[in-house]
């Protein structure tokens, strides 16, 4: 199980990094290569983004990435292929992030069985709250797949409980309001928030949104048990390309 | 959220996390003011005396003599200030805004029209105003942006995905989840997630209220039927809503039929069979899109009608057949438009027209005892640009290169 | 006629021959309709049908606030059917024209206002319709001929003289000779030979019987000023006339400062002092002339005040100090617009906006029990060229710029 | 007086001519050197128009004429000496067409004691009916001017007995509705139209409005006393020039 995973690696790390990539951008050849670069340089779990057409909670950077990958052709039985490629050649723990309608329309039972299958291990749907994923939930729990909701600084405790009751692996804290890839003061309100969260889940914290420099992983250590680089990700392979990916992840865990 | 806004399968609320204290925020706001009756008196009194409600219903004898079927009349929703029904949902959603203590809003625009109703809106109530617009349609649109930007607000060229309405839709969610605070997202038709589709209805059902009333009065009988265009729906669920309880009268929703059937040539999602049930822009309806979920391009001569989906409240009642939909093309809408232009003296929105190019198909089948109304939801002063380039006027031409001449001269 | 139509020594109908008997004809008609009751019933009935009539009076409470003065109303006749109060004449026109059995109308145009008026009241009553327009006013509205010759009318430019209203007068009047049998000229304002001046402000008094019961059913108090801009005066006569007997009313007509004082640069006939009384145009009154009686050119930025002459009863009206004049130049108008599109959302026309601009210069003066009425003649939106210009938008231009090649490249 | 000039000029001939200039059109100069070709040609009167801006009743020709001559400077007071300079060296009765305001903004009795004073024998006021032009009258009367009322197709038989009533001279009766210088059908209806002129005045008649060659001026003799040619003159000018004129005139009536 994923928690399971989460916890034992834990024990070896103070925090963990999980990376995020969108599939098909700018190609699936690409995608392939960023996972192995982030993988060879030591990240603990990642998001695999399904490209979709409205991404609604995504900021421009992941935007335009979305967007690329399908005016370049980017179809998801291609991301569903290249994933079980992913999930058969590398170690570490690969989620799922993407709309819900792309579940919807493959049929959500369909689709989690054939995440289930290819060897995903979770996911993250922005769109679909709990009350609304009645049937992705329990097919979720059928397959033992962990399905992730998101906690914000305006979730009330009641809330935090409820999403935390419906999820599991992990929970993804995000650190500020707005959209992926906007820039996040990090400041003492911070640590009273994510005391909220341990309060309301068992479940391990991710920390997400904004972090882009080893001061933001070094200052989210010991608050998180989860870093989550996004955005800032995609702007490195824009600059330096593919071979710019390892470096950055070695520079921001404070190796490089 | 108390509720979910389901109507039939259609509806939901499929909104980041982020947002629900927001809309929790909003469905109470909204049920209480519902529940309020003095909330619906302030809401009529501010659109009397400020938009100029009631909207008359204006007989068309000169169409009706044309097609020698059924009498017309016209619901002049063109008559409201800013030229649009719009007016209507946006003054509401200001009172609702000064009721939540909000000071800022925020509003998507297609055509322009409820952008300039929105900025309009925000000027009367002193709310800060952001304006999210495709920068295809700013293109297309231009005066509408011009007076926007006097009356304050900011307007934004979206300039992702396909750069049109729902595009606009997407990044004024993203404005809101930063700051929902203060800022109430003024969503212009009856879709997105709950409680807009309701609420927008309930808005305009001011409309259908009117007419109702004033079809009775005028004729001493119900219409056969009321024809309204289609874009998110909340026209036509303003003027239909007068009628649901009327089970003799036939509502008719037109979509833009575009160049005709095919995905990419038009942005009908009812009326022809190229959409199909999907999860977007946070509710379930009928959408445009391909067999991945992805989005697809639409097309239509009227930038209002320009959408991937359709309000949840209308795919439900095509389903249980109380609504028929059909398609009217660029060029019927043009035509229709034309027409009552010249014996009307009537001036509809090039989306109004199609509520008008549809009716024309099917009156003169009627009897002359029978009453028709069609929804005229705006006027198309602003369309100017589009309808001269429609009607390829070679002195409207002439007219922009010489001002242009005059630009560059300066 | 039964009547020569003066006002004091203004007025009078100085009408070549050939027209005699179509004053006489026209007299009559007017004569009987006024006497009928049953006919402003019917035209009643129209402008609420049609235009939507009453328009609302709205309450300024941004301005008012701004100000720190008066408590400010502002009389809605931008909400009319085609943007203007040209509407309340020009249905009243058509209906005499019936009553008269004539089958063709013609109408001058300054703004283009009343030209798109008259073309849709044409197009309604199913007349044929010639509109005359100064070349000058033909390039700076060209929106509205658009609309005209979408209406069915055909627009004819003058070349003649200065090119601008007065000119399309003269052109209409020399229709009108050849062709009187079958057609009616549907003059634009309270100006002209008689009865014109009285007819034209007798329909425009609608505007002030609804504003008057509207401010005291909404004040409990008569206005201590009503304001309104003076092109040929009828939209102030149609203010004005709802207070002629309540003298504690002070009556303020604005006229176009332009440029400011000296022949040439303004339009102001009777708050400056550079006109003198003559006759042209078919009737005696205030003019901008020189002293061989030669007509000037004026100026203004809105075409719809940029007139020589001025409505005879106003002149009579400025001589026994009823009204009070004044002028507003086109800087303080453009300011005036600007901040009233800002605060209250409102988009006055640039002739409405003198009205704004001199009240807003009084008004914090005055008590803030008291109350103020300004008239707004018309919306703005058509005025778009004009506007974009006068505050020289650089989107705009760009615009333009990109349309222009666009058209060229096709 | 200007009747018996005409009844004793008629008793030599059965129709006479007149004829019509704008004075300052093209210029002043020209306007002295047309007169002179005119009365050379045998014209037995002429209207001298004084420009006017608003000339409503005018057709295209004489209203671009009346806006040329004030573009290039034609002024009241040039126009009054230049006729008294027409009067003084011309044997022929000369009459003033002009519009109201001319005579208004100069004072009416200032303006027609000016005319008797520069021997212009009457007046043509196309803007100004009876009911308007008391003061008018009074003052043409007392300097023995003759104020000259035009008759058209729609005058009923009474208004014309009241114009006729008001009028000394001639009549001038418009041949059909419109401006100047448009064609005119010259019918049968025309012989039904003077009848009923020739009924109502006991007048000379003038017929005017469209002549211009030498059949329409045959067609009016034996129907009218005086033809009428106004804005053919100035086509002719504007074509052939000043030297045009006394051709254009002696064709006209026959003897070209
Ligand atoms: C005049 C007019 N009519 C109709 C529409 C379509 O919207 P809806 O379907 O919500 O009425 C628009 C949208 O901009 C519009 O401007
Ligand atoms: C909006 C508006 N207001 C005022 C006027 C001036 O006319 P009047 O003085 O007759 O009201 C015009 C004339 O075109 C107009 O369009």
């Amino acid at each position: 199980m994923l928690e399971s995973y989460i916890r034992s690696r834990r024990e070896q790390k103070e925090l963990l990094l999980m990376t995020h990539i969108v599939l098909g951008y700018p190609n699936f050849d690409d995608s392939l290569r960023m996972v192995e670069a982030m993988v060879e340089a030591g990240v603990d779990l990642m998001e695999l983004q399904i490209p979709f057409s409205e991404p609604m909670a995504d900021g421009p950077v992941i935007l335009k990435a979305n967007s690329d990958a399908l005016a370049a052709g980017a179809r998801v039985e291609k991301s569903l292929r290249i994933a079980e490629k992913i999930t058969a050649s590398f170690d570490i723990p690969f989620l799922f992030m993407t709309y819900y309608n792309i579940l919807f329309r493959n049929g959500v039972d369909a689709f989690v069985a054939r995440m289930a299958d290819i060897g995903i291990r979770g996911a993250i749907i922005p769109d679909l709250p709990p009350e609304e994923g009645g049937d992705y939930l329990a097919a979720m729990a059928r397959h033992e797949l962990a399905p992730i909701h998101i906690f914000t600084p305006n979730s009330t405790d009641e809330r935090m409980r409820l999403l935390s009751e419906k999820s599991s692996g992990f929970i993804y804290t995000v650190a500020r309001k707005g959209v992926t890839g906007k820039d996040t003061a990090f400041s003492d309100d911070l640590g009273d928030y994510l005391e909220r969260c341990r309060n309301a889940t068992g479940l391990p914290l991710a920390l997400g949104f904004g972090v882009k420099s080893n001061e933001d992983f070094e200052f989210i250590r010991g608050k998180a048990d989860i870093a989550v680089v996004g955005s800032e990700t995609i702007r490195v392979v824009d600059r330096d390309g593919v071979a710019g990916v390892k470096p950055f992840i070695l520079r921001l865990m404070g190796g490089g | 959220m108390q509720h979910r806004g389901y109507y039939d399968q259609f509806g939901g609320a499929f909104i980041p996390e982020i947002l629900v204290p927001t809309f929790d925020e909003l469905e109470q706001a909204y049920l209480e003011a519902k529940a309020d009756p003095a909330f619906w008196q302030e809401y009529k009194a501010l659109m009397s005396s400020y938009s100029g409600r009631p909207t008359p219903l204006t007989q068309a004898e000169n169409l009706s003599d044309h097609f020698g079927g059924a009498q017309i009349y016209v619901k002049r929703e063109d008559l409201n200030h800013t030229g649009a029904h719009k007016a209507n949902n946006v003054m509401g959603q200001g009172l609702l805004t000064k009721r939540m203590g909000k000071t800022r809003v925020i509003a998507e625009t297609g055509a322009g029209q409820h952008g300039v109703a929105t900025a309009t809106m925000a000027a009367k109530f002193g709310f800060d105003c952001t304006i999210y617009m495709g920068e295809v349609d700013v293109e297309r649109q231009r005066p509408n942006v011009f007076w926007m930007e006097r009356m304050g607000a900011e307007v934004i060229p979206v300039s992702d995905g396909s750069r049109i309405l729902k595009d606009a839709i997407n990044e004024a969610f993203r404005d809101w989840v930063s700051n929902m605070d203060d800022t109430h997202y003024v969503l212009g038709t009856a879709c997105g997630p709950y409680p807009f589709p309701e609420m927008v209805s309930w808005f305009q059902s001011i409309i259908g209220t009117e007419a109702r009333e004033q079809v009775l009065r005028e004729t001493g009988k119900l219409p056969r039927r009321a024809y309204a265009c289609v874009g998110g729906g909340s026209n036509a669920m303003g003027l239909f809503s007068g009628f649901f309880d009327d089970p003799e009268v036939e509502l008719v929703g037109v979509e833009a039929g575009g160049r005709g059937k095919g995905i990419g040539e038009h942005a009908s999602r009812l009326a022809y069979d190229d959409a199909s049930v999907g999860v977007a822009q946070g509710y379930k309806t009928y959408f445009l899109q391909d067999d991945d979920g992805q989005m697809q391009e639409t097309h239509s001569v009227s930038a209002g009608l320009d959408y991937v989906g359709v309000s949840p409240i209308l795919s439900s009642l095509r389903e249980s057949g109380r609504v028929r939909f059909e398609a009217a093309t660029d060029q019927e809408v043009i035509d229709a438009m034309s027409l009552t232009v010249q014996r009307e003296g009537l001036i509809p929105a090039l989306e109004s027209s199609h509520a008008f190019a549809q009716a024309f198909k099917e009156v003169g089948d009627l009897d002359p005892d029978d009453v028709i109304i069609i929804n005229q939801s705006g006027r198309a002063d602003k369309d100017i640009f589009t309808v001269a380039d429609a009607l390829k006027d070679p002195k409207w031409e002439e007219f922009i290169i010489a001002k242009a001449k005059g630009y560059q001269n300066a």
